[in-house]
């Protein structure tokens, strides 16, 4: 057994309204980045899993999204694996 | 006369200012095919769309065939309620605005008017709790500013399944951020409500939310597009393909496994585009550039639209390639029926549209001219100049057929209504076992959990903040107040619902009346299953005219609601849920009364009589898990007089202490008189003695109507007596406050209790923390 | 005694925050975020509310607000400056107080009544209290954590620099007293100087018997106080 | 010039109590999920930029980043660009 960080990235579902990505997207122009066309903000979720390998660590924290991690209603969720950190922080 | 009886046929020619007869619409490439079953599709029955064709002298384009569905959706429509409700007492001196507009409005004195309404967001929030009660927030707003009014608070009345489920938890929890997270963020203070929990509400969500909103008389405008040639301009947010056919979905029972499908009618609210609406209507509206403002609301631009020129008998013409589009190449059908949240109607006066303009571009929103109002009372929809709908627009908002069906008692009910309660007077565990349980019961407890989610005392007018019997809030720059409570227990309006929409008209109002506020109005939101079973249309029916007798004799007139039919789930359907948002007004807040305790030595009096009903009650559900008997009946004419009673002792200021007695019965009522507020000092002791001839049980948690609890100096007492007399209420002296570090001790003729305040208050303070906390 | 309120589009205790200056004796008027100059004001306050939404993160883009560099400057110059509540976590974003607010450890919005100990009385904001008193008054916040490095809070008791921390009604500093996490207690803060203050509850919502508290006026006539003493020198 | 899908992370500076991720950690292990060891909760950000090259596209977001998107008391955060798409959402 090893020890992964499992990078879980949720964000918005296309089509719904997305009021953070929207007021930052209105920040940004009025700070005069106009290279910026749109902003979309979701959720980056760090978990150290133990198992056997990057997919069982993968799959695992997948489960753990459907169930709770994520709402299907409104997010859409990307799961990667990586040993030894990878995480931004 | 409706207006469908009328026919179509000043429609089409030529008015004076109109414009000429044009073209009826052809099809647009694309658009599928009118058959059977997309007008089933659309909820339209044989005989509806028969009429629409009668309507237009034609078959119906796409576009609006989308439109008349949405029209004459149950939510739009009220097909089904609308000839029920039309026996609602609605009028009094006071009321300035009854049932019809976007809020009721009163006038409340001192040369103010209260604009209040109260709106269900139940299917959106079974489907998505935060979001679904986020937006809910949000819709009710706009109904209060677009008639000219400031928020100035909102209340939440809410029911659930039980708690003890992981699926209502995720529920509740959700639905309470959402409500707090949009009202916080808006600046809005909550001042009450109410929260049930009970298996009646299992798969579906109860979610009311209420605004009272205050304006100068003068403020007050209506929704309507009056004034040919001025123009329409949407406002505030852009439009995407959210929630389309939320309308419809509204009015259709959720099934099994239909997520998936309900997914794209989930809508995300955006409470700083909210605040800034609200700040933009309420500036546009005193600059007097506008002569009309409505939310798009369920059903968005199509009801906006075509309500404001059915209420002022104009028409209006709109191009959709001018509303400005979150997303690319929607159909007019789609831009028409879209629910996107924070989005305006706005009928500007001709010249003035720049001006608008710069109103809004100070608090960063959109504005796009649409289109103008007409003479020639048609609901006008281009599409680049292409006519894409043209429908008559009083036939469309009043024409919507309706139904009155026929109802009958559930058998399931009657038997349990009939049922013999007394085998179950004996408490299994004893009788302080089920004084505990009931006073720990998620139904009795502090909702503490709940408001102190919601920015209760933002604009520091919250005299009265949610825990006591109503919240109440200070008219600005006055010592006049506003009380305002919402109650409806669901129970007794299952049991029996004309005599539980009594109850809860009593109880609302009993429960303004014990801070010393005169209630004075109501709206209410009718919470039901499909009205197509005769024995929901038959708890429609009861509760209504229960409602109907109630105001009447308490003289507090219906000023406006909403109605939710189809809250089902595969089948089964909620406790018929008649919620009732009572308004009252307060003239010296200086005799406002609270419900806590206050000095040793103060004497404790009953207001009323008890007559030990258990029917219904929180104790049979509580311990013996049991919801049967008749709930408690309501005698309005001693209901009446207590609370006449009831402000003549506050006005005098003779009180200490008043609290109403209704969920969990005296017993309830004795330990949040006790205990007091959350985080205040400790609560005092009590000690009460009662001579009643009934059943402990019956005795301390029946839940009749027509009781309060007061406490007073007693030097105060022979007054308070007086006052009774005055008024013929009952009153008998039941003990004395024993102050701090004493138990309430209760002693009955064949027993007696001794509870500590620490024992409560864990109980009572803790029961829905230690829910949701350890169950997470 | 000219107090500026300045107004963000999301500010939504602006009024208060008039009222509780106009009670206390001073003379508020508003200034609009998008203004670039305070007008002659005596002293600032930046009120509560959500300036711009805050969906980012509180303060964030009210920092950049158009009037933000004139509060800067002003502070920079001496000029007293007060921030509450989300005003307080404006304050921060811009850098004119040290740390930040983060998110609730309840992970809750929170609004109820907070007991605070009056730590200095020494203070322009605080002369009209007594040093140890209890003072009770409402907080309403999702993200009034606070948090600052090591070195930035041992820089801040030491230079005792903690104005109010929360407190049980006996005064005690414990965990259960503490509403969100904020380390070391910290309802309120000043800058080095001691003209910049920012706190997380609301002396804005406690200026009247009829609203449960009177306990937020001192903050007021204290801050008018010293405008008028300066008025006079 | 074209248009990249600029991917920003932004997560909690190691050594400060994230609230967020501790709940997720304590909710996961009530379900029985206890591989988890860790979670952290930080924010994906993800922005349409118009620019010359992936590099110049990532360089201007972090500029915005230093000046708005992150707090740097509090947050670090790493960015990375793509062309056409690559966003979960
Ligand atoms: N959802 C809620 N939002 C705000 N306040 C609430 C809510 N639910 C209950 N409260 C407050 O808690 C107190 C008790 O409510 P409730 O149990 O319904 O009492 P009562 O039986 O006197 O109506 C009231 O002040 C009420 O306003
Ligand atoms: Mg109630």
């Amino acid at each position: 057994m090893s020890r992964f960080t499992v990078e879980l990235l949720v964000t918005p579902r296309p089509g719904l309204l997305d009021p953070q990505g929207k007021a930052i997207h209105h920040a940004l122009s009025s700070l005069g980045y106009d290279a910026v066309d749109e902003v979309r903000v979701g959720k980056a979720i760090y978990l150290e899993v133990t198992a056997a390998t990057p997919e069982a660590a993968r799959e695992r924290v997948e489960e753990m999204c459907r169930k709770l991690l994520a709402n299907p209603v409104t997010e859409d969720f990307r799961v990667t694996a990586s040993q030894n950190g990878g995480a931004a922080g | 006369m409706m207006a469908a009886d009328r026919d179509a046929s000043g429609y089409g020619t030529t008015q004076a200012g109109g414009t000429a007869t044009i073209a009826p619409p052809e099809p647009r490439p694309g658009d599928p095919p009118i058959t059977p079953e997309l007008v089933d599709d659309h909820g339209l029955s044989p005989d509806e769309f028969a009429q629409i064709r009668r309507i237009l002298g034609r078959d119906p384009t796409f576009t609006e065939l989308g439109v008349f569905s949405a029209m004459w959706s149950e939510h739009c429509g009220y097909k089904n309620s609308k000839r029920m409700l039309r026996l609602l007492p609605t009028q009094a001196p006071w009321v300035i605005q009854g049932p019809g507009e976007n809020a009721g409005v009163i006038d409340v004195g001192g040369g103010y008017a209260l604009a209040f309404k109260i709106e269900s967001h139940n299917h959106p929030s079974a489907v998505e709790p935060y979001q679904g009660a986020a937006t809910g927030i949000g819709g009710i707003l706009r109904d209060v500013f677009t008639m000219g009014a400031r928020p100035v608070a909102t209340l939440n009345s809410l029911h659930f399944g039980d708690l003890e489920r992981p699926r209502v938890r995720y529920l509740f929890g959700g639905v309470v951020k959402g409500i707090g997270d949009y009202g916080n963020c808006v600046g809005i203070p909550s001042t009450g409500g109410e929260v049930y929990f009970d298996r009646g509400y299992e798969e579906n969500p109860i979610v009311n939310a209420m605004c009272l909103g205050l304006m100068r008389k003068e403020e007050l405008i209506r929704g309507t597009a009056e004034g040919v040639g001025n123009t329409l301009m949407a406002v505030g947010a852009r439009t995407g393909r959210d929630g389309i056919h939320g309308a419809t979905f509204a009015s259709e029972e959720l099934s099994e496994g239909d997520d998936e499908a309900s997914r794209p009618q989930v809508q995300v609210g955006d409470p700083f585009t909210e605040k800034l609406l609200l700040e933009a209507s309420l500036e546009l509206i005193a600059s007097g550039h506008i002569v009309g403002i409505q939310d798009m609301g369920a059903a968005g631009l199509t009801s906006s639209g075509a309500e404001m020129a059915g209420r002022s008998g104009t028409g209006v013409e709109m191009d959709v390639a001018l509303v400005p589009v979150r997303e690319e190449g929607m159909t007019p059908y789609e831009i028409l029926l879209s629910e996107s949240q924070e989005r305006m109607l706005v009928v500007a006066a001709a010249g003035r549209e720049d001006a608008v303009r710069e109103i809004l571009e100070k608090w960063e929103l959109e504005a796009e001219t649409i289109g103008h109002v007409t003479a020639s009372g048609a609901f006008r929809v281009l599409e680049d100049g292409v006519v894409v709908a043209d429908i008559p627009a009083l036939p469309l908002t009043e024409g919507c057929p309706t139904y009155e069906r026929p109802g009958e008692e559930g058998d399931e009910v009657r038997s349990l209504r009939t049922m013999d309660i007394a085998p179950h007077e004996e408490p299994p565990a004893g009788l302080r076992d089920a004084f505990l349980r009931v006073v720990g019961s998620p139904n009795v407890a502090s909702k503490q959990w709940v408001y102190e989610q919601y920015d209760t005392t933002v604009r520091a007018n919250s005299i009265e903040r949610p825990g006591g019997d109503a919240g109440v809030i200070r008219i600005p720059g006055t010592n006049r107040g506003i009380a305002a409570s919402t109650d409806c227990n669901g129970r007794h309006t299952y049991l029996n619902p004309r005599v539980g929409a009594m109850g809860a008209v009593a109880e609302a109002a009993r429960n303004v009346a014990c801070t010393g506020a005169v209630p004075m109005a109501i709206t209410n939101c009718l919470n039901f299953g499909s009205p197509l079973k005769p024995h929901i249309m038959h708890q429609f029916r009861e509760a209504v005219l229960g409602m109907r007798d109630a105001c009447g004799y308490l003289e507090t007139p219906v000023t406006g609601g909403n109605v939710s039919f189809y809250n089902e789930t595969d089948g089964k359907a909620v406790y018929p849920t008649p919620v009732i948002g009572m308004i009252g007004v307060m003239e010296d807040l200086d005799t406002i009364v609270r419900h806590p305790f206050q000095d040793a030595g103060d004497a404790i009096l009953l207001l009323g009589t008890n007559t030990g009903e258990l029917g219904g009650s929180e104790y049979l559900y509580a311990v013996h898990d049991l919801v049967a008997g008749e709930p408690p009946g309501v005698d309005l004419a001693a209901e009446r007089a207590l609370q006449r009673c009831i402000l003549a002792m506050a006005a005098r200021r003779v009180l200490k202490s008043a609290h109403d007695i209704a969920s969990g019965g005296l017993a309830a009522t004795l330990t949040e008189s006790c205990l007091g507020r959350p985080r205040k000092g400790d609560g005092v002791g009590a000690s009460v003695r009662f001579e009643d001839d009934l059943p402990d049980t019956a005795l301390l948690f029946g839940e009749d109507h027509g009781r309060i609890v007061v406490s007073c100096a007693p030097g105060d007492e022979a007054s308070v007596r007086g006052l009774a007399a005055d008024y013929g209420v009952p009153c008998a002296r039941i003990g004395t406050v024993t102050g701090k570090g004493s138990p309430l001790r209760i002693e009955t003729p064949t027993a007696a209790l001794q509870l500590g305040l620490d024992t409560l208050r864990e109980r009572y303070f803790g029961a829905i923390p230690g829910i949701m906390n350890e169950a997470g | 005694m000219n107090v500026a309120i300045i107004t963000f589009p999301g500010s939504n205790c602006d009024q208060d925050c008039h009222r509780s200056v106009d009670v206390a004796g001073g003379s508020p008027s508003y200034v609009w975020h998008r203004e670039t100059s305070l007008g002659g004001a005596d002293a600032v306050i930046v009120p509560g509310g959500f300036a711009h939404g805050d969906y980012l993160r509180p303060g964030a883009i009210a920092r950049f607000s158009p009037i933000m560099d004139a509060v800067i400057d002003f502070a920079r110059g001496g000029g007293l400056v007060v921030g509450i509540c989300n005003g307080f976590q404006v304050l921060c974003e811009a850098g004119l107080l040290p740390g930040a607010l983060l998110r609730n450890e309840s992970l809750r919005f929170q609004s109820h009544d907070c007991r605070m100990r009056v730590e200095r009385a020494d203070t322009v904001y605080t002369s009209e209290y007594r040093e140890g008193q209890v003072i009770r008054m409402p907080l309403s916040h999702a993200d009034g954590n606070y948090y600052a490095d090591p070195e930035t809070l041992a820089e801040l008791e030491d230079g005792g620099r903690v104005v109010f921390r929360y407190c049980d009604a006996g005064g005690a500093v414990s965990d259960a007293a503490n509403p969100n996490g904020s380390l070391n207690n910290i309802g309120g803060i000043v800058n080095e100087r001691g003209n910049v203050l920012g706190m997380m509850p609301h002396p804005d919502r406690a200026f009247d018997p009829a609203l449960g508290s009177v306990d937020g006026l001192p903050l007021f006539t204290s801050l008018v106080g010293a405008l008028a003493r300066a008025e006079v020198a």
